[in-house]
């Protein structure tokens, strides 16, 4: 009896209990389907990447951070480009091909993207480039010599980054830029300029959309400044869906792209501060790319059958500034002991787990012309000692070495290297700088002896030497001043013939080398841990991504 | 205290109303309350105390402070001030031996059958909770009424022990209320479950004159209206001579003397009776005196003499070697004292 | 209740005759206050021996050996530079303990002595209530103040060093005393022996130093052990954002910092252990605080020995 | 309640002198870290036209007090300035921000208050037993334990080893999308939206920093309760409602009534300080909350961030107060009337 008046009850509770699941159920389906980037329709053609950081600003004339430099090569189309070829060591990546072709057009295995056909004249005073027709921006404004010649212009008006563009490859007035035609322009040089074509590839010289860009900009802002910082205007093959800042941006690959369209529809960058973050969504398969992990998290992904990792021979380099206007390292022999007492192996096992090779010259080892063969500082304290006590400091001094809170690796390798600088009597103090006012420490050149990690962007030996030690070069943060090198440097850039300018650069980097202004520490390499199925990846002298490469199996 | 002694004390005691049928409303025998020293030998607050009360009697036991009245009246609700325990003895209430109960039980007996009104009451009551929560608890808790009812009977007992304005008062908080209205309070929770034995212990002491009276002859009327009995203990020698049936003094844990009301106070037989009387009855100054903290009874008086004989005028070598008992001097009429005061 | 009052109060003044004695037993019944100190002293013992005890130089990376774990060679195990733990947490307290007991001090001076001044003065008129008053005001927006943001902004503005985390501790600390002070003075001013002083000549610094400080200084005094405890949590705190210690100080809270990263692969004994060493010894030193507090609270000291009593007569029985 | 609003109007009188003081030292503190804002703002690669050209735009160039007037004008205006670092309007940062401590340090005081107040009482009412002496035991230990150690140690044992916990990676798993916002609380948001794979994700990335706050805050509030209940038991009334005969658990419950202000007070005070007491927690779990952004302020030079994390954390304080006030209001008749 009493079981039978409980029936009806639990039913209808029963009942009452499935109508909420089914509620649930509904909204789950209403969660699927809601239009989000992370839920499109084809999760294969959408690309999820965990990264350090979105980008801060979009503008490549006022940011260079990392998320910044990943979306520019999506968001925008360049003039040129390199040609792509397999990497040697690496199965499945592919890399530019930025060595030197002598049998080629000014020596350069390029391809045209914007710019369909170029030309310099014999005297290498003009380069004259005819354009792609019938290119649309993401705005739907038709691509002409108009919007490269307001591109350059602004980098003239902005004096932003790109006043340095401007002046490497000495152009001196916007006017050196001239539309020659709807869809031709050129450049003309006061001086011949090895260099010209290579920064038409240069990620920091994206072409702009001028035509949204003034009409958004009005008056108070000609340059597009503000719009730029949270928007695009340009021709390459995604457009930017959402930014918000600290948490994601979404690119969506656009249906009017002029060439190839690419293979991710959808590309999600999710910012994750914490490397060991991004490593665990990665193994949780919950992103398909985590960047910039830390060498030992690289390793711990081992031999995983649904993840892999490239590792490639890239462009960056770490080195220590010795300020030459700070003493004692005003003196070449204290220099060159600090250099003696560098352990690049401790170093490149320890901290890189083999994932760095030692700083053997001051450009990278990727770089035409760079020459590992005048290097000679294996680790070495007696010759050390004996260097601080020609330069009259045989009981050793003090001194401070700073590095960036926000590279993991630094830390680790100051620890080392202050062990290892105790044992020749120079005692370090350890100065932890937070990543944000850590490039003003360096620009500010103030510090005695500070870490830099950095990478010239241009495969060119004398943009790579300008830009470190030319005293002209306001990236010279070690305060290097050699008058011969300068000459050396400047010289090589006025120069088209490769084989001249090889013998100038390896001479250059003799001197550098002898003279020491950097403490050499290593080439770290470029390593993308990925899921297995992803494929593509390629390699970029600037360490960037460009979403449009990846495809999935 | 010698064990005959003892014996002696309650036959004699009794026997004041040896008409009464049934058991005495209250019975305490050899009741010893010990508080622990962290170094020495334990503190004897009450010693081998004896008391016998019947239904309708009110008893005033007087006492100066430090005499261990407190320490006995919460001690008869097992109930001793920290750190305080009782060492010994036996607590009949109409028979019921309350050592024999469990800690369960007497909770449910306290405030139900056997309760206690406290002096101060503005800081005994709860300034949480308004009055008539604070009665009504009790007959929620003892009597197990319902909410309403207890409302209702603690209205009543408001009106009872009549404080002007009860519907409103009900809802008041403590510190809203003046001492003697406090004081009205604290009877009416002490007398709400109509209780067979209430312990009041200096419950007036703190009020002025005229409210002290009229609340002394409401506590009277309630008592005996509820067929209850009542230990009146108080500082106020005074009190007692209007209000008790039978008065005791009490000196260092022990009773001195103790005789029906008039026999006290027309025919005092201990020395140290007398002195109280002498310094209530004259002048302020020497009233004064009997709180001074130096006539405390010292707790190093050797254990074989008289606890009183170092402030007694009339004490002699044998005060020094013996110990008196408590004896019976005429019927009724007990004192402690080898050599007792001629009436 | 006057009367159980004195009862009691007999009892104590009994227990008063051997007050080291009672303290003795108090410390044997209750092994957790000698335990405090015995935890505080270990730290002290180490930080002062560590050059004779560590097997390894605590700033020396060996990278040869990073990221082992604990052995017969390395007893707590190496950091992900090779530095050896063991080395390392003993020599911490050298730099932990100096700043919290600094720090701490240091406060408790400044604050004490601007309490005294503002509670004698709080109840005046003219400038000095006046600045008085206002001093309590900077002391209330002081502790208005998210104090971790606040310890960090003094740090990275006066440039990061063991003075600086040294004032940083102090400043944060130094309300508390302040308002400890003042009350305590403003309750003692009204006494009579400091009139007594006034009227007798004594000028008003020479009346605080010798009659209101000594007698204000108890509840100050008590607060000392659990403050040095917060402080050495505050100081790790700092590190452990970056804005504490240089590295590779040998200091807790960056060591626990420094191992972050590994726990989450698996490489717990970097940060474990030197957390283990600064939790033991703030430990430590809130038990020395809670048996000062017991000392200086006669009521509750007096339940303690009775409690005692009737367990050593319970075990009698 | 008449005498509340008075009561109430007085507290905000004090405040707003306050909130100048604490605006006050916090320009001038962080103003006076070395860095300059226009270089970090315009990164490594800026020339020395653009840096002044900024300079003179974001009013660097005027006087200190000239700064700290502009700033509060544009206050007043509800501008709370720029951050450089995230290069958005701080009080969107913040608006996005604060509801993630808050709702980290409000379970997490929520789970302290459960844990503390329980096993207060209850060490307080048999001070002589084991509990007592567990409860001794723990107020002491957890007062002692770093948080972001103990934050450490339990991401080790509950997510490396037994892999019952998601990684510590902020708020919500990356797959699942978050509810839309209505308080900010993702846990509450989701039940909005009834999402309960959103719900799911954000309660399980909650479980171990909540754990984390509410084992460490849990020791103040079990030693404000136990002394205070141990206070409330040994009190006249309460003996007196013992000689009376009522249960002991009525007695009990009374002193934890009576002992209930003082709890509260403790517990608003860790409120307020867990806003910028969290972060290190915060930072262990890459949280994203508004202490971790304050923090990264102060170590960047970002003086925006810092100046309206401090407002709105003393804004929310204020609110802690008056709600405290109005509870001791409510419970204590002697208060106000």
């Amino acid at each position: 009896m009493s079981q039978h008046q409980a029936g009806p009850l639990h039913a209808s509770r029963r009942n009452i209990l499935q109508g909420a699941a089914a509620l649930g159920a509904a909204a789950g389906i209403g969660i699927a389907s809601r239009p989000g980037p992370a839920h499109a329709q084809d999760a294969a053609r959408t690309l999820v990447i965990a990264s350090p950081a979105t980008p801060q600003g979009l503008d490549i004339e006022f940011d260079v951070s990392l998320g910044s430099i990943d979306a520019l090569g999506a968001l925008y189309d360049y003039m040129l480009a390199y040609e792509k070829m397999p990497d040697p060591k690496a199965p499945g990546v592919m890399r530019e091909d930025i060595g030197v072709h002598g049998d080629r057009p000014n020596g350069l295995a390029l391809r045209g993207r914007l710019a369909e056909k170029w030309d310099i004249s014999p005297d290498g005073l003009k380069a004259t480039f005819v354009l792609r027709q019938g290119v649309k921006s993401n705005w739907g404004n038709t691509f002409s010599a108009r919007d490269v010649k307001w591109t350059w212009d602004r980098k003239f008006n902005l004096k932003g980054q790109g006043i340095f563009q401007t002046a490497v490859l000495g152009l001196k007035t916007p006017d050196q830029i001239k539309v020659e035609a709807d869809h031709v322009i050129s450049f003309s040089l006061e001086k011949p300029n090895p260099l010209l074509l290579k920064q038409q590839c240069n990620l920091a010289n994206p072409i702009y959309d001028s035509t949204k860009l003034t009409q958004v900009g009005g008056a108070d802002d000609p340059w597009g400044v503000q719009f730029l910082k949270n928007d695009s205007a340009g021709f390459g093959p995604y457009k930017l869906q959402q930014i918000v800042r600290g948490q994601q941006a979404v690119f969506q690959a656009r249906e009017d792209y002029w060439d190839e369209k690419p293979f991710m529809r959808t590309v999600v960058m999710r910012e994750v501060p914490s490397s060991a973050s991004r490593l665990s969504l990665l193994q949780g398969g919950a992103v398909d790319i985590a960047q910039f992990l830390q060498p030992r998290e690289y390793m711990s992904i081992g031999t995983s059958r649904t993840l892999a990792v490239d590792t490639v021979n890239a462009s960056s380099m770490i080195w220590l500034e010795l300020n030459a206007k700070i003493k004692p390292f005003d003196n070449v022999d204290v220099r060159r002991a600090i250099n003696y007492a560098i352990p690049h192996d401790d170093i490149v096992k320890t901290v890189y787990y083999g994932l760095a090779d030692k700083l053997t010259a001051p450009v990278p080892y990727i770089y035409p012309m760079a020459d590992p063969q005048y290097f000679s500082y294996d680790l070495n304290l007696d010759k050390a000692k004996q260097l601080l006590a020609t330069a009259g400091l045989a009981d050793g001094f003090s001194s401070t070495i700073s590095y960036n809170a926000g590279d993991p690796v630094q830390e680790p390798i100051a620890l080392i290297l202050q062990t290892s600088l105790r044992r020749i009597g120079v005692n370090v103090q350890l100065e932890k700088l937070p990543a944000g006012v850590f490039y003003e420490n360096v620009t500010k050149r103030e510090k005695p002896i500070i870490f830099y990690l950095d990478s010239p962007w241009t495969p060119d030996p004398g943009y790579a030497t300008f830009l470190y030690f030319d005293d002209k070069s306001y990236v010279d943060y070690s305060n290097y001043s050699n008058p011969k090198v300068n000459e050396l440097i400047e010289g090589g850039l006025q120069t088209l013939d490769d084989n001249e300018r090889k013998a100038t650069y390896g001479q250059v980097q003799k001197i550098l080398m002898d003279e020491a202004p950097w403490g050499f520490i290593a080439y770290p390499k470029y390593a993308l841990a990925r899921k297995a199925k992803l494929s593509g990846f390629t390699y970029y002298t600037s360490n960037n991504l460009r979403f449009q490469d990846f495809a999935r199996s | 205290m010698l064990n005959s002694a003892a014996t002696d004390v309650s036959a004699a005691n009794g026997g004041t109303e040896a008409t009464a049928a049934g058991p005495p409303m209250l019975a305490v025998r050899g009741l010893t309350v010990e508080f622990a020293a962290m170094a020495g030998a334990a503190v004897t607050a009450v010693r081998d105390f004896d008391l016998t009360i019947q239904p309708g009697e009110i008893f005033g036991l007087v006492g100066e402070s430090g005499a261990g009245k407190t320490t006995l009246a919460r001690a008869l609700l097992r109930l001793p001030p920290e750190p305080g325990r009782i060492a010994a003895g036996e607590i009949r209430l109409a028979g019921r031996n309350l050592m024999e109960l469990n800690e369960t039980e007497m909770q449910r007996l306290r405030g139900r059958d056997l309760s206690m009104i406290v002096p101060n009451p503005r800081a005994e009551l709860n300034p949480l909770l308004t009055v008539g929560e604070q009665i009504a608890t009790m007959t929620r808790v003892h009597l197990r009424v319902p909410s309403r009812e207890a409302r209702r009977m603690a209205l009543d007992m408001l009106r009872a022990v009549q404080i002007p304005d009860p519907e409103r008062r009900m809802g008041a908080f403590p510190h809203e209320m003046s001492g003697g209205m406090a004081q009205r309070i604290v009877i009416a929770i002490a007398l709400i479950c109509s209780p067979k034995f209430i312990v009041s212990d200096d419950a007036t002491s703190g009020l002025d004159v005229t409210v002290q009276a009229q609340i002394l002859e409401l506590l009277r009327r309630l008592v005996l209206d509820r067929g209850s009995a009542m230990l009146f203990i108080t500082r106020d020698i005074g009190i007692t001579a209007h209000f008790c049936d039978r008065v005791a003094v009490m000196y260092d844990g022990e009773v001195m003397e103790l005789a029906a009301r008039e026999d006290f106070f027309f025919r005092p037989r201990h020395p140290y009776t007398v002195m109280l009387m002498a310094a209530f009855s004259h002048n302020q100054r020497l009233r004064r005196m009997w709180s001074r903290p130096e006539a405390l009874p010292g707790a190093a008086e050797p254990a074989g003499a008289c606890r009183y004989v170092a402030r007694c005028p009339l004490a002699q070598d044998r005060c020094r070697a013996e110990h008196p008992a408590l004896r019976e001097l005429a019927l009724g009429h007990f004192a402690r004292c080898h050599f007792p005061v001629r009436p | 209740m006057p009367e159980a009052e004195a009862t009691t109060g007999a009892i104590a003044e009994t227990g008063r005759t051997s007050r080291l004695a009672t303290l003795l037993q108090v410390a044997r019944a209750r092994p957790r206050f000698a335990l405090g100190y015995v935890i505080v002293l270990a730290a002290v013992l180490a930080g002062a021996l560590a050059p004779l005890v560590a097997p390894y130089s605590p700033v020396e990376a060996n990278p040869a050996e990073f990221l082992q774990p604990p052995s017969a060679q390395h007893w707590l195990g190496t950091d992900a530079v090779g530095m050896d733990i063991f080395s390392r947490v003993i020599y911490a307290p050298r730099i932990d303990l100096a700043i919290a007991v600094a720090g701490t001090l240091l406060s408790a001076v400044v604050g004490c002595l601007i309490g005294a001044w503002v509670g004698y003065h709080s109840r005046g008129g003219g400038l000095r209530g006046w600045l008085a008053y206002l001093v309590m005001r900077a002391a209330d927006v002081m502790q208005a103040f998210p104090v971790f943001v606040f310890a960090i902004a003094l740090v990275a503005s006066l440039g990061q060093s063991v003075q600086t985390v040294v004032l940083a501790i102090a400043f944060v600390n130094i309300p508390i005393y302040l308002r400890l002070m003042r009350s305590q003075v403003m309750t003692i001013r009204e006494m009579r022996y400091v009139e007594a002083s006034l009227v007798a000549g004594l000028s008003d610094a020479r009346t605080i130093a010798r009659h209101v400080m000594p007698n204000a200084m108890g509840p100050a005094l008590a607060q000392l052990s659990v403050n040095v405890g917060w402080s050495i949590l505050l100081t790790a705190g700092l590190s452990f954002v970056g804005a504490g210690v240089r590295s590779p100080t040998p200091e807790w809270g960056s060591m626990i910092a420094s191992g972050f990263q590994n726990v989450v692969t698996g490489e717990w004994w970097p940060s474990v252990f030197p957390g283990l060493a600064l939790a033991v010894t703030v430990f430590g030193f809130s038990l020395i605080g809670s048996s000062v507090e017991l000392f200086a609270d006669p009521v509750k000291m007096r339940r303690l020995t009775r409690d005692l009593a009737a367990r050593r007569r319970e075990r009698a029985a | 309640m008449r005498g509340l609003l008075p009561f109430l109007g007085q507290r905000m009188l004090f405040i707003l002198p306050q909130l100048f003081g604490i605006l006050l030292v916090s320009f001038f503190l962080i103003k006076s870290i070395p860095g300059d804002p226009a270089v970090l703002m315009l990164g490594p690669t800026a020339t020395g036209d653009a840096v002044a050209a900024l300079r003179t735009k974001l009013g660097l160039d005027h006087a200190l007090p000239m700064q700290f007037w502009y700033f509060l004008v544009d206050l007043v205006h509800g501008d709370l300035g720029t951050s450089w670092q995230t290069t958005r309007p701080v009080l969107e940062d913040l608006l996005q921000r604060f509801p993630a401590t808050l709702e980290l340090v409000t379970f997490g005081l929520l789970l302290a208050i459960l844990v503390g107040v329980p096993f207060g009482v209850a060490s307080a009412s048999h001070e002589r037993g084991w509990l007592g002496r567990i409860a001794n035991a723990y107020g002491l230990t957890a007062g002692a334990l770093p948080d972001f150690w103990l934050a450490l140690v339990l991401i080790f044992v509950f997510y490396t080893i037994l892999q019952v916990v998601p990684a510590p990676l902020g708020r919500i798993d990356f797959a699942v999308l978050p509810p839309p916002t209505v308080t900010g609380f993702l846990t509450v948001d989701s039940l909005l939206a009834g999402d309960w794979a959103a719900f799911a994700s954000a309660a399980s990335h909650l479980c171990l920093p909540v754990l984390t706050l509410g084992l460490v805050n849990a020791g103040p509030i079990l030693k404000m309760t136990q002394s205070t209940v141990e206070r409330m038991l040994h009190s006249d009334y309460s003996r007196y409602e013992v000689l009376s005969g009522l249960p002991r658990g009525m007695v009990v419950r009374h002193a934890l009534r009576n002992a209930l202000p003082s709890i509260i007070t403790i517990i608003s005070v860790l409120y307020g300080y867990l806003l910028g007491g969290a972060v290190l927690v915060e930072i262990v779990f890459s949280w994203g909350g508004a202490g971790q952004y304050a923090v990264q302020g102060v170590l960047n030079s970002d003086i925006y961030p810092v100046l309206g994390f401090v407002l709105l954390s003393a804004i929310f304080s204020l609110f802690v107060y008056l709600a405290v006030d109005i509870l001791y209001f409510a419970i204590d008749p002697r208060i106000g009337r």
